[in-house]
C-alpha cells in the first residue's frame, strides 16, 4: 500500500490542526475527532505490519519525493525491523493517552488533543525517516507540542522542568545537527543510508560520535544528562508523561541504533567502555537513587532511567563480545534485547504513569504518603497496577522480562561483571517497584481520600486492560516481534562491527 | 507420550486460575472452588497417569518444545517438556499436595472475602509449579521460578491490610530477587558456553564448561563451571531458603495457613532442590561448587532448626523446621547424594503439608490463634487433627518405618560416607540437626496437644500468661493475628473461652490423605527410588561422588534399613531431643525457664534469629536507603543538577548581568569600546599584515 | 613640498583626536557634533592627499559630496539635540543613560 | 621649502586647535577652535592646490555649519558652569587609546612598503592651465550625475527631518498661520443677524 | 553621455521611489489635514506600483554596470529591492495604528521611510565606493530621523542621539577606510578595486580594511560595534523599531557583500578571520545578555545582534556558498524581525507600548493569534523545526564545515542554545503564564484593521511554510550569489 507511512504521519497531524480549529467550543466534537484520528492511525499499522517482509533488512514501504533538492534531500521514508515496532508502539500509545484525557483536561483541551496528536504524527516520521535531514526535522519539531503540554497542563514547577527538558534536548539535538550536517558536506547527501556507508577516519568518527551520542545520550537519558527526565515527568500532565516515557526516550535508543552505530563503527568500538559504563551507573546509581523516592512519577522517571540502561547496554556490549570472544555470537542477542526492552518499556512505564494519573485524577497528589491501602476501594486498579509494577520488575510472562534477560545474557558473553552489574536491577527494581506498591496500594486504609476513591470507571479500565493485554502478549509471545526485527538487528551488527577506516 | 496431556497438566490449572480470577464473581465462590479443584484434580490424576507411563510402561523420556517463545540471533528459546522420571515424581508430589490444599482451603477459607482470588492464586501456582518442574530449559525453568515467587508474593500478602503480612511479601520477593540475580547470572553463563538454553545442550557440554575459565579481572579466572554452579545454586538459595537467604521463609508466614503448606513446606522452596538435582550434570563435574552447597545446606540444618526450639508461633516452628529439612536437602545434593534429596523432598513434601494443614486446623478451631503459649491439651478435642499431627512429627524426626526415617537416615549416611570438602562438618551438623529436630517438634506437640489446657484464657496481652506457656521468651513478640484484622473474619464473637472442635471433613480429609503417604511413602518407594535405579538418566553422579551407590551396596529392603535404623546414631538422638522436650515442655516447665536463665546471651540470639533480620533492615536497608539518598541529593540534585544543569545557567545569567553593565548607557563609553575594538583590530592584524 | 606621509600623519591625529574628543568629554553633546565635523574633516584630508598624489580628480570630488553629507549630517544632528534639550532640558552626556543594560 | 613651512605652521595650528575643541570647557570657545581648524584646513588644502574645497569649506563650513552650531548653543541657553567639568580619571586610558590608534596608522605611514607607495613624495605640479574647479564641475554633472541627485535626496532628508523634528506647535502657543488668513472666508469671520427693529412700546 | 531609458530601466525602483517622494511630500504639504489621512494609503500604493514597475522593467539577470559604473544592477539587486518593497509596506501596514495612537502619523513620517528605502537601493546596487557612502548615509540619515520622531519622548531623543553620535563615527571610520583604499588602488570603483587588490596585502590596505570592517560591523550590529542597537531598539518607537530591524539589514547585508566580499575580494583572508573573532564575540554577548533583558524589545535587539553574529559566520566562510548563507540568513531574519516586532505594534494600544517582557503574561488568553504567531516567530528564530529559522542555522553550519571551521561550529551550536532560552522564556509567558489580573486601563483607540492581523498571520503562515519546503527560497539566494 504506497502511501502508507504518510498516511501515519500525517493523518493525526491533520486531525491535530482539526481538532485546534474546532476550538475549545466545540470540544466534544474534538475528543471523538481526535480520538478517531488516534485509533485510525493505529488501524493503520495492521496493514503496515501485514505488509511489511520480515525476510528483508532493507527499508519497506518506501516513499521518496524531493524535498530540497539543493541539499539532496528527500521527503523519503520507509520502515525496516528497527523501526517498525517503535511506529506501532507509537500509534499504539497515543489511544491510551487521548481516552485517558477525555474527562481530565479542562483547560484549552483542544489544544492539548491536537499537541499529542501533531506530536504522535512527527514521533512516527521520526521513525520512518530514511533521510537524516528528514529525520532531523520531525526530532526537533516534536520538541515544541511536548514544551507546550508540559508548560501549559503541567504542575506547579512546569515552567522550570520543560524549559529544563527543552534547552536539555535541544543541547544535545543541535550538536548531532552540526554531526550530520559535518557528514553531509562530506558525501553529499542526507540519505541515512549514504551516511551509514560514508568512509569516516578515526578522528571523525570520534567527534561525530560524541555529538550524536550526546544527543541521544539526552533523550535516552543516559547518566549524567539524564536529569531532566524526573523533572519533566514529575510535571507534565498524565499524557506527557506517557509520551514522554513511551516514546520519547525511544527515538534516543533508536538514535543509536540507526545512526551511532553504523554510522561511526569504529569510534563505537573505542568508546564502547564509556556508554557500557554510564548505562550501567544508570542500572545501579539510579535504581538506588529510585529507592528513596517521595514521589510516584519521579520513582517511576527514575526507573525509567535505569530501564532505558539496558537499552544502551545492549546496543553497546556488541564490541565488547567481539573483543571478548572473537566472534559474533550474543551480539545480535544483546541489540535485539535492547529493542525489546524499547517497547516493553513503552508499554510499562506508559501504563505505570496512567496508573499514577488514574489516582492523581482522584487525589491530586503524587506523594506516596498521600497514599496507602488504595486496594481496598480500588480492587480493581490495583490488580492491574501490581501487574505493571511486577512487569517493571521484569517478571518473565511479562514484557518486561524478555529485554532485561536478553541483555543479561548477551553481556555475561563481553563480561561477567557487565552481566552481573546489569542483574542487579532485579534486586534494585522490585526493591523500588514494589515498595511503592507496597506503599499505595497494599496496607489498610490510611487516609479519609483514599477511603473515598472510586474504582477505574469504563474508559480507565479499557486503556489499562489494554495495555495489560499488551504487557502480557509480549511477555508471553513475543516471538512474532523478534522475527520482524530479526533481519535488521544482523543487518545492523554486521555494520556495527564493520570498519570504516 | 501425548504432548496433549502433558501441555493440559499445567494448562488446566492455568485456565481455572483466569477464570476464577478474572470471572471470581461471575461463577460465584462455589463455581471457584469447584472450577479450580476440579482442574487440579484432572491434573494430578494426569501427573499420576505419566508417572506410570514413565515407570511402570517404560515410556521414553519425552523432550520437546511446544512453542517457541523467541528466536534471537540464532538463540533458540522455547518452552518445551522434559518429562522423565524425576519430573513426573515433581508433578505427582506437586498435584497432589496441591489437590489437598485445595480441599483444604474450601474449609479453611469459607469465610475469607477473598475467597475466589485465593483459589485463582492457588491454581496460578500449581501452573507455575508445573512449569517449573516440567521444564526442558533454563528459560521456561527461570519462568517457573519466578511465577511461583510471584504467587508467593501475591500469596504471603493475601490479607493485604496487614502490615506484617505486606513487609513480608516484600521481603520475600526482594530476598528472592536476590537469589535470582545469581540465578540469571549462571543462566547467562550456561548459554555463553553453550549457546543454548536447553538442558540437554548444557549437559552435554558440562564437561567442557569443566575445563574452561571465566575471567573476574585481568589476573584472575575462576573455572567456569563452579562459577555459573555456585550462580545457579544462589538462586536456589533463595528460593530455599538457604543461609543467608532464609530471612523470608519465617516472614511468609504471614500467609494463610494452606499457602504455608503448599508453597512454602511442600513445593516452592524444594525448587532450589529440584533444580540443582535436575542440574546435576553440572554440579557433578564442580567439586568447589558441591562444597560450597554442603556447607550451606549443613549451616541450615542445625543452625535454622536450633531456632525452632525458641519460637512459640506453631507455624513459625514449623517454618524453621522446614528450613532446617531444606538444609538437609542440600547437604544431600551437596554429597551428590541428588536421589536422596529427591527423596526426602517428596517424604517432606507430605509430612510437611501434614503438619501445616494441621496447625492450620488448630489455629481455625482457636479462631486464628497460632501462639503454642495459649493452645496445650487439645489432643482429646481434636483427635484427628492430632493424630495426623503425630504422624507428621514422627515423620519429620525420622522415626524409622516412617517416610522421613528412610529419606533422613539416607542423607545422613551419605554425609557420612562422602569425602568432599565440608562433610565433616556437615555430618555433626545433620546429626545434631537430628536431635534438634526431634527437641522442637515434641516441643510443638506437647505444648500444642497435651499438657495443661491454655486456650481458654481469655485475655490477650502476653503479660496475662502466667502459666507454664510463659517460659518460653515472655518478652519475644510473636505474628499473633490479631481478629480484627483478618478480614472478613471476624472471630471477636466466638469468643476464646469455646471449647475447640475437630475442623470439618473438608479439612480433616487432607490430613488423612496426606497422613497416609507420610506414613508409607517411605517405606514403599526407598528401594526403587534411592537405591535401585529410578533416577538414572534424570540425574547423574559421577563414579567417584556415587555415595548413595556405596551405601546402596548394603541395602537389604526397607524393613531391614529401619530396623538398622533403631541401632543408629541419629535415632538415638532423636529418642533423646523426644525425651528432652517431654521433660522440659510437659513434665518441668519450670527446667526450660532455668536454661533460658542459664544460658541467656544464647537464648537472645536465638530469639533474634542470629540478627539477621537485624542486621539486612538496620544495615543493608538503611544503607541502600542512605546510598539512595545520597546519589540523589548529592549526585543528581547537588552536583548534577546543582552545579552543573542550574550551575551553568545561573553562570550563563549572571555572566549576562555582568556583561550588561558593559552596556552602561553612558555614550562615551560606547564610542570608547568602539575604539577599543578599532584599535585591537588594527593592532592585531597589523601585527601580523606584511611590510 | 608637502609629502604624502605627512598629510595622512596629520590626518591621523585629527582623526583620533575626534575620537578621543567623543569618548574623553562627559558633559557636553554639543562638543560631540563639533567632534563628528572634525572626523569628517581628517577623512577628507585623506582624500585630497591621495588625489593630488595621483593627480586624479576622483578624490576630490568624493571630499565634495562628503561636505554635502556632512552639512546635511550637522542639521539634523543638531535638529535631534534641539529635540533632546527640549526633552530632557539638557545637553549634558552624562544625564543620557536611561537606556543601558 | 616655503610651502612646507607654511604646512608645518598651518599643521602645528590644526593640531592645537582640535585639541582646543575637544578640551575646551565652553562649547563657544569649542565653536570658535572648530572655526579654527577649517580654516587652517582650508589654507593647507590651498597649499595641495585644491582650490575649489578649500573656499568650499570656508564657505560652506564656516559661513553655514558653524553659524548653526553657535546658533543652536546659544538657543538652547545651556547652563555652561554645569558643563564646565572635563573629564573623569579615567581619561589617561582614553588618550591612551587615541594615542595607539595615532601610533598605529603612522606606523603605517612612515614604515618602509606600509603602504605599498612611495609616500615620501609629494603631488605631481599640476599642468598648465590646471583649474582645479573646472576639473570638479566638467565630472560632477557628467559622471556624478548619479551621485548628485542621490545627495540632492540627502539635502531633502535633512530637510524634511530638521523641519519633522523641530517645527512644533504647542498647544496654548499663539501664532500666525498665515495661509489660514489668507484663505479665510467671510462667512467664517462676519455673521449676518437678521433682527427686527424694536419695536416701540 | 547620453541617457536613454533603456540604459536606465535597471534603476526604475530608484526612480519610482524618487518620484514617489516627490509625490507624497507635495501632497503631504498641500492636501492639508484631510489628506493626511491619505498619506499612509498613498505610500503602500507607492510601494506597490514601485515594485509592480520593478517587476516590469527592472528585472535584469546579467550583471550590468550603470551611471559609469557608480550602480551596479544584477539579479540579486532586483529581488533585494523588491524585498525592500514589501519589507517596508509590511512594516508601514503594521505601524498605522501605532502612530495614530501616539499622534505621530504624519506625512515626513512617510517620506523619511521611503528615503531610507532609497537609501537602501542605493546601497544594494552600489558600484563604488561614492555611492556606498552616500547610500549609507542617506539610509542612516533617515533613520535617525526617525527614531526621533516622537518628540514628546525623552527615550526616543536619547536613542536618536546616540545612534546618531556612533553612527557619525562608523561612517567617519567608513570614510578613513575608503581614503585609504582609494589612494592604495587609485580608484572608487568597486570592480576596479577588485581587480587591483591581490594578496599578500600591504599593511595600508589592510589599515583601510579595517577601517571598513570596523563600519560594517557597525552597521551590521557586531560586537563590540553593537552598543547603538540595543538603546535604539528600546528607545525608538516600536514602529521605528520595526522599520530598522527589518529593511536596512538587507541593505547592510548588501553592504557587507558589495564591500568586503566583491570589491575587497582580495583582502579576503584578513577580513575573514576579522569578521571570525567578531561572530564569536557577538554569539556571546547577544545570546547571553539577551537572557537577562526584561524589556522585549530590547531582548529582541540582543536577539538581533545574536542572529547578527550567525549573518557574519556566513561571511567567515568566504565562499559564495557562505555569502548565500548568510543572505538566506538575513532574509528569514528579516521576515522573521518584521512579525516579532509587529505583534509588539499590535498588542500596543494608546499608553499601553506593550514593551515589557511581563506584558505579554498569558497574551495567549487575551489574544490567541498574536501568541501563535508569536510562538512560531519565536521558535523560529531559536532554530527550531519546523520553521524557516532551522533552515538558516543549518545553512550557516553547513558552509562553516565546507570551510573546516569547526570551532565556530561548536561555539554557534552552543550560543544557539543558550538563545533558545529567552525564546522559551516569551512562550513561556504567553502560554503558561497567567494573564495580570490588572490589565492597562484601555483607553479609546484606533484598533489594527483586521487586514493587518491577517497580514501578520500571513507572516507567520510564511515562517511556516518556507520551514517546511525551504528548497526554492534556498534555491534562489545560491542563484543570486552565483
Amino acid at each position: 500500500m504506497h502511501g502508507l507511512l504518510s498516511m501515519l504521519i500525517w493523518l493525526p497531524v491533520g486531525a491535530g490542526l482539526g481538532v485546534l480549529l474546532l476550538g475549545d467550543r466545540n470540544i466534544l466534537a474534538g475528543r471523538w475527532l481526535a480520538l478517531l484520528a488516534s485509533l485510525a492511525t493505529l488501524a493503520l499499522t495492521v496493514p503496515l505490519w501485514a505488509a511489511f517482509d520480515a525476510g528483508s533488512a532493507l527499508p519497506q514501504l518506501t516513499e521518496r519525493l524531493p524535498w530540497i533538492p539543493r541539499f539532496d534531500a528527500w521527503y523519503a521514508l520507509g520502515v525496516d525491523g528497527i523501526s517498525l515496532p517503535l511506529i506501532v508502539l507509537t500509534a499504539f500509545m497515543t489511544v491510551p493517552v487521548v481516552i485517558a484525557g477525555w474527562t481530565v483536561i479542562e483547560t484549552r483541551p483542544a489544544e492539548y488533543y491536537a499537541a499529542f496528536l501533531i506530536m504522535e504524527g512527527l514521533m512516527i516520521g521520526v521513525f520512518s525517516a530514511t533521510d537524516a535531514l528528514l529525520f532531523y526535522f520531525f526530532w526537533e519539531a516534536m520538541l515544541i507540542p511536548m514544551f507546550l503540554i508540559i508548560g501549559i497542563w503541567g504542575g506547579p514547577r512546569r515552567v522550570y522542568a520543560t524549559i529544563k527538558f527543552f534547552l536539555y534536548t535541544f543541547l544535545g539535538s543541535v550538536f548531532m545537527l552540526a554531526a550530520l550536517i559535518y557528514m553531509y558536506v562530506k558525501g553529499g547527501s542526507y540519505s541515512i543510508a549514504s551516511l551509514q556507508t560514508l568512509p569516516l577516519s578515526l578522528v571523525e568518527q570520534r567527534w561525530i560520535f560524541l555529538a550524536l551520542l550526546l544527543a541521544f545520550a539526552v533523550k535516552v537519558p543516559m547518566f549524567p544528562v539524564h536529569t531532566w527526565l524526573p523533572d519533566a515527568h514529575v510535571e507534565a500532565p498524565t499524557g506527557g508523561s506517557v509520551i514522554l516515557a513511551a516514546i520519547m526516550l525511544k527515538m534516543g535508543g533508536y538514535g543509536f541504533l540507526r545512526f551511532s552505530l553504523p554510522i561511526a563503527p569504529d569510534a563505537s568500538r573505542e568508546l564502547d567502555l564509556l556508554v557500557i559504563a554510564l548505562s550501567l551507573i544508570a542500572v545501579i546509581y539510579i535504581g538506588f537513587v529510585a529507592l528513596v523516592q517521595q514521589d510516584m512519577k519521579k520513582l517511576i522517571a527514575y526507573s525509567s532511567i535505569a530501564h532505558m540502561g539496558f537499552v544502551t547496554l545492549g546496543a553497546f556490549v556488541v564490541y565488547e563480545i567481539v573483543r571478548n570472544t572473537h566472534s559474533l555470537r550474543g551480539a545480535g542477542l544483546g541489540l535485539d534485547g535492547a529493542m525489546v526492552q524499547m517497547i516493553s518499556h513503552g508499554l510499562i512505564s506508559g501504563a505505570l504513569f496512567l496508573c499514577v494519573g488514574v489516582l492523581y485524577d482522584r487525589i491530586h497528589s503524587r506523594q506516596i504518603a498521600d497514599y496507602g491501602g488504595v486496594v481496598n476501594t480500588m480492587p480493581v486498579f490495583a490488580s492491574f497496577m501490581v501487574l505493571f509494577a511486577l512487569a517493571n520488575t521484569g517478571l518473565p510472562g511479562t514484557s518486561g522480562f524478555v529485554g532485561e534477560f536478553l541483555v543479561i545474557l548477551a553481556s555475561f558473553n563481553a563480561s561477567f561483571w557487565y552481566s552481573a552489574l546489569a542483574a542487579v536491577t532485579l534486586v534494585l527494581g522490585a526493591a523500588y517497584t514494589l515498595w511503592l506498591v507496597k506503599r499505595v496500594i497494599f496496607g489498610p486504609v490510611t487516609s479519609p481520600r483514599v477511603a473515598a476513591l472510586d474504582d477505574l470507571n469504563g474508559r480507565e479500565f479499557v486503556v489499562l486492560s489494554a495495555l495489560a493485554l499488551a504487557v502480557l502478549v509480549v511477555g508471553v509471545w513475543p516471538a512474532p516481534l523478534l522475527k520482524v526485527m530479526q533481519p535488521s538487528i544482523h543487518h545492523l551488527v554486521a555494520q556495527a562491527i564493520a570498519t570504516k577506516i | 507420550m501425548n504432548p496433549t496431556v502433558l501441555i493440559a497438566i499445567p494448562l488446566l490449572p492455568l485456565l481455572a486460575a483466569i477464570v476464577a480470577g478474572l470471572g471470581g464473581r461471575l461463577i460465584g465462590r462455589a463455581g471457584a472452588h469447584w472450577l479450580t479443584c476440579g482442574a487440579v484434580a484432572a491434573s494430578c490424576v494426569l501427573s499420576f497417569l505419566v508417572l506410570k507411563q514413565i515407570c511402570l510402561d517404560g515410556v521414553p523420556v519425552y523432550d520437546a518444545k511446544v512453542y517457541t517463545w523467541l528466536v534471537s540471533d540464532g538463540l533458540h528459546m522455547e518452552v518445551g517438556f522434559l518429562i522423565d522420571r524425576l519430573t513426573a515424581l515433581m508433578m505427582a508430589v506437586v498435584t497432589f499436595v496441591s489437590l489437598c490444599v485445595h480441599v483444604y482451603t474450601i474449609g479453611y477459607m469459607s469465610d475469607d472475602p477473598g475467597y475466589t482470588r485465593f483459589f485463582s492464586y492457588i491454581s496460578l501456582f500449581t501452573f507455575s509449579m508445573l512449569m517449573l518442574v516440567m521444564a526442558n530449559n533454563f528459560l521456561q525453568l527461570f519462568f517457573g521460578w519466578e511465577a511461583v515467587g510471584l504467587v508467593s508474593y501475591l500469596l504471603i500478602g493475601f490479607w493485604y491490610t496487614r502490615p506484617s503480612a505486606i513487609f513480608a511479601n516484600l521481603k520475600a520477593f526482594i530476598v528472592n530477587r536476590i537469589g535470582d540475580f545469581g540465578f540469571v547470572l549462571g543462566i547467562a553463563g550456561v548459554v555463553y558456553f553453550t549457546q543454548s538454553l536447553a538442558y540437554r545442550d548444557a549437559f552435554a557440554a558440562a564437561p567442557n564448561m569443566a575445563q574452561a575459565l571465566i575471567p573476574l579481572s585481568r589476573t584472575w579466572s575462576v573455572p567456569a563451571l563452579t562459577l555459573i554452579c555456585i550462580c545457579l545454586f544462589i538462586g536456589a538459595m533463595g528460593k530455599s531458603a538457604q543461609v543467608p537467604l532464609h530471612v523470608w521463609l519465617p516472614d511468609s508466614m504471614e500467609g494463610p495457613t494452606p499457602i504455608s503448606a503448599l508453597i512454602h513446606a511442600a513445593t516452592m522452596v524444594t525448587a532450589g532442590i529440584f533444580m540443582v538435582a535436575r542440574l546435576s550434570p553440572l554440579f557433578e563435574y564442580s567439586d568447589a561448587a558441591l562444597s560450597f552447597v554442603l556447607v550451606i545446606g549443613a549451616t541450615t540444618a542445625f543452625f535454622m532448626g536450633l531456632l525452632g526450639v525458641v519460637h512459640n508461633d506453631i507455624k513459625r516452628v514449623i517454618a524453621y523446621s522446614t528450613l532446617s529439612q531444606l538444609g538437609y536437602m542440600t547437604v544431600a545434593l551437596g554429597v551428590s547424594a541428588y536421589g536422596a534429596a529427591i527423596f526426602h523432598l517428596m517424604t517432606h513434601a507430605f509430612f510437611k503439608a501434614l503438619l501445616f494443614l494441621a496447625a492450620g486446623s488448630v489455629i481455625i478451631a482457636l479462631h486464628h490463634e497460632q501462639d503454642m503459649r495459649r493452645m496445650g491439651g487439645l489432643a482429646k478435642y481434636m483427635p484427628v487433627t492430632a493424630a495426623t499431627c503425630w504422624i507428621g512429627a514422627l515423620a519429620l524426626v525420622g522415626t524409622p518405618f516412617f517416610s522421613g526415617f528412610y529419606s533422613k537416615d539416607a542423607i545422613i549416611e551419605a554425609v557420612g560416607e562422602s569425602h568432599r570438602w565440608g562433610a565433616t562438618y556437615a555430618y555433626w551438623c545433620v546429626l545434631c540437626g537430628v536431635f534438634v529436630t526431634a527437641l522442637y517438634t515434641f516441643r510443638m506437640l506437647f505444648l500444642t496437644f497435651h499438657g495443661p489446657e491454655r486456650f481458654r484464657d481469655a485475655t490477650h496481652t502476653h503479660e496475662a500468661h502466667v502459666d507454664a506457656g510463659r517460659m518460653i521468651g515472655p518478652d519475644e513478640p510473636t505474628q499473633v493475628l490479631d481478629d480484627g484484622q483478618a478480614p472478613g473474619g471476624d472471630h471477636s464473637d466466638h469468643g476464646h473461652g469455646a471449647t475447640p472442635r475437630e475442623s470439618p471433613a473438608v479439612v480433616t480429609v487432607p490430613l488423612v490423605a496426606l497422613a497416609i503417604p507420610s506414613i508409607l511413602i517411605g517405606a514403599l518407594t526407598v528401594g526403587p527410588v534411592l537405591f535401585g535405579h529410578y533416577f538414572t538418566g534424570s540425574i547423574l553422579v559421577l563414579d567417584r561422588n556415587d555415595v548413595l551407590g556405596a551405601i546402596g551396596e548394603e541395602f537389604g529392603g526397607p524393613v531391614l534399613f529401619a530396623l538398622q535404623g533403631l541401632l543408629a546414631a541419629p535415632f538415638w538422638l532423636a529418642a533423646a531431643g523426644a525425651v528432652t522436650a517431654w521433660a522440659f515442655f510437659l513434665r518441668r516447665p519450670a527446667w526450660a525457664d532455668l536454661a533460658v536463665r542459664k544460658a541467656r546471651w544464647l537464648y537472645r540470639v536465638l530469639t533474634e534469629k542470629y540478627y539477621f533480620d537485624w542486621f539486612n533492615e538496620r544495615i543493608l536497608a538503611a544503607l541502600a536507603r542512605l546510598i539512595g539518598v545520597g546519589l540523589w541529593k548529592g549526585g543528581d540534585e547537588a552536583l548534577i543538577d546543582g552545579a552543573l544543569v542550574n550551575g551553568s545557567a545561573a553562570t550563563v545569567g549572571w555572566l549576562g548581568s555582568v556583561m550588561r553593565r558593559v552596556q552602561s548607557g553612558y555614550l562615551y563609553s560606547y564610542a570608547f569600546w568602539m575604539m577599543i575594538g578599532l584599535a585591537l583590530l588594527l593592532g592585531w592584524f597589523l601585527a601580523h599584515a606584511r611590510f | 613640498m608637502i609629502t604624502l606621509a605627512q598629510l595622512l600623519t596629520l590626518s591621523a591625529i585629527v582623526f583620533s583626536l575626534a575620537i578621543a574628543g567623543i569618548f574623553l568629554n562627559r558633559k557636553n553633546m554639543i562638543l560631540l557634533l563639533m567632534c563628528v565635523e572634525l572626523l569628517l574633516l581628517a577623512a577628507n584630508f585623506n582624500f585630497i592627499a591621495f588625489s593630488r598624489y595621483l593627480s586624479d580628480i576622483n578624490g576630490q570630488v568624493f571630499v565634495f559630496f562628503v561636505l554635502t553629507v556632512a552639512a546635511a549630517e550637522s542639521a539634523i544632528g543638531l535638529a535631534i539635540l534641539v529635540v533632546l534639550f527640549r526633552e530632557r532640558g539638557s545637553i549634558n552626556v552624562e544625564d543620557l543613560n536611561t537606556l543601558k543594560g | 621649502m616655503l610651502i612646507e613651512a607654511l604646512f608645518y605652521v598651518f599643521a602645528a595650528i590644526l593640531v592645537a586647535a582640535s585639541l582646543a575643541v575637544i578640551t575646551a570647557r565652553n562649547p563657544v570657545y569649542s565653536a570658535l577652535a572648530l572655526v579654527m581648524c577649517f580654516v587652517t584646513s582650508a589654507a593647507i588644502w590651498l597649499l595641495l592646490e585644491a582650490e575649489f574645497l578649500a573656499v568650499v569649506l570656508v564657505l560652506v563650513y564656516v559661513g553655514a555649519v558653524m553659524v548653526l552650531f553657535l546658533f543652536v548653543i546659544m538657543m538652547l541657553d545651556i547652563n555652561l558652569a554645569e558643563l564646565r567639568q572635563g573629564f573623569t580619571r579615567f581619561a589617561w586610558l582614553g588618550w591612551l587609546t587615541a594615542l595607539a590608534v595615532i601610533v598605529e596608522i603612522v606606523g603605517v605611514v612612515w614604515a618602509r612598503g606600509g603602504l605599498g607607495i612611495d609616500a615620501s613624495r609629494g603631488a605631481l605640479p599640476a599642468p598648465a592651465g590646471y583649474s582645479n574647479t573646472l576639473e570638479l564641475g566638467r565630472v560632477l554633472y557628467t559622471r556624478y550625475a548619479y551621485p548628485l541627485e542621490l545627495a540632492a535626496m540627502l539635502l531633502l532628508v535633512a530637510i524634511v527631518a530638521a523641519i519633522a523634528l523641530t517645527m512644533r506647535q504647542r498647544a496654548g502657543l499663539k501664532y500666525q498661520d498665515v495661509s489660514r488668513q489668507v484663505a479665510v472666508r467671510r462667512e467664517q469671520r462676519l455673521r449676518i443677524v437678521k433682527m427686527d427693529a424694536e419695536k416701540r412700546p | 553621455m547620453v541617457l536613454t531609458w533603456s540604459s536606465v530601466a535597471a534603476a526604475v525602483p530608484e526612480i519610482s521611489l524618487t518620484a514617489a517622494i516627490c509625490l507624497i511630500l507635495l501632497v503631504d504639504v498641500f492636501a492639508g489635514e484631510r489628506g493626511r489621512r491619505v498619506t499612509p494609503t498613498l505610500t503602500l500604493l507607492a510601494l506597490a506600483v514601485g515594485a509592480a514597475l520593478t517587476v516590469r522593467y527592472g528585472h535584469v539577470t546579467e550583471r550590468a554596470p550603470l551611471f559609469a559604473g557608480m550602480y551596479v544592477a544584477d539579479e540579486l539587486g532586483f529581488v533585494l529591492k523588491l524585498a525592500g518593497f514589501l519589507l517596508v509596506a509590511v512594516a508601514l501596514l503594521y505601524s498605522r495604528t501605532y502612530l495614530e495612537n501616539r499622534s505621530i502619523l504624519r506625512g515626513e513620517y512617510y517620506v523619511l521611510a521611503l528615503t531610507a528605502l532609497l537609501g537602501i537601493f542605493v546601497l544594494v546596487s552600489a558600484g563604488s565606493l561614492l555611492t556606498v557612502y552616500l547610500g549609507v548615509e542617506l539610509l542612516a540619515l533617515s533613520v535617525y530621523a526617525m527614531v526621533a520622531f516622537d518628540r514628546d519622548s525623552g527615550v526616543s531623543a536619547e536613542s536618536a542621539m546616540k545612534y546618531f553620535v556612533l553612527g557619525a563615527i562608523a561612517s567617519g571610520a567608513l570614510l578613513y577606510g575608503m581614503s585609504l583604499i582609494y589612494g592604495l588602488t587609485g580608484t572608487l570603483d568597486l570592480a576596479e578595486i577588485a581587480a587591483r587588490l591581490r594578496a599578500p596585502n600591504t599593511a595600508g590596505v589592510i589599515l583601510g580594511l579595517t577601517f571598513i570592517v570596523v563600519a560594517v560591523a557597525f552597521k551590521l550590529g557586531a560586537v563590540p560595534f553593537h552598543m547603538w542597537l540595543p538603546d535604539v531598539y528600546e528607545g525608538a518607537p516600536t514602529s521605528v523599531t520595526l522599520f530598522i530591524g527589518t529593511a536596512p539589514k538587507i541593505a547592510y547585508f548588501a553592504l557587507a557583500l558589495r564591500l568586503l566580499a566583491q570589491g575587497l575580494a582580495g583582502t579576503a583572508s584578513e577580513w575573514v578571520q576579522m569578521l571570525a573573532a567578531l561572530a564569536v564575540l557577538t554569539l556571546v554577548v547577544g545570546n547571553v545578555v539577551a537572557i537577562v533583558q526584561s524589556n522585549l524589545k530590547r531582548m529582541l535587539a540582543y536577539s538581533t545582534i545574536a542572529n547578527v553574529g550567525f549573518i557574519v559566520l556566513g561571511f567567515v566562510a568566504g565562499t559564495p556558498d557562505g555569502y548565500a548563507a548568510a543572505l538566506y540568513y538575513t532574509l528569514v531574519y528579516v521576515l522573521v524581525a518584521l512579525g516579532s516586532f509587529g505583534v509588539i505594534l499590535l498588542s500596543s494600544a494608546k499608553g499601553f507600548e506593550a514593551d515589557l517582557l511581563d506584558d505579554y503574561r498569558g497574551l495567549h488568553q487575551r489574544d490567541p493569534l498574536l501568541a501563535l504567531a508569536m510562538m512560531m516567530l519565536m521558535f523560529s528564530t531559536a532554530g527550531v523545526p519546523p520553521f524557516v529559522g532551522f533552515w538558516a542555522k543549518l545553512r550557516i553550519f553547513q558552509v562553516l564545515w565546507e570551510t573546516n571551521h569547526l570551532w565556530l561550529v561548536v561555539i554557534a551550536a552552543g550560543m544557539s542554545v543558550v538563545g533558545a532560552y529567552y525564546y522559551l522564556r516569551v512562550v513561556k509567558l504567553m502560554y503558561f503564564d497567567e494573564p495580570p489580573t490588572a490589565l492597562p486601563a484601555a483607553q479609546p483607540a484606533a484598533r489594527p484593521a483586521a487586514g493587518v492581523r491577517l497580514a501578520l498571520g500571513l507572516n507567520a503562515a510564511a515562517v511556516l511554510l518556507l520551514g517546511v519546503l525551504p528548497g526554492p527560497l534556498l534555491d534562489l539566494c545560491a542563484r543570486l550569489i552565483h
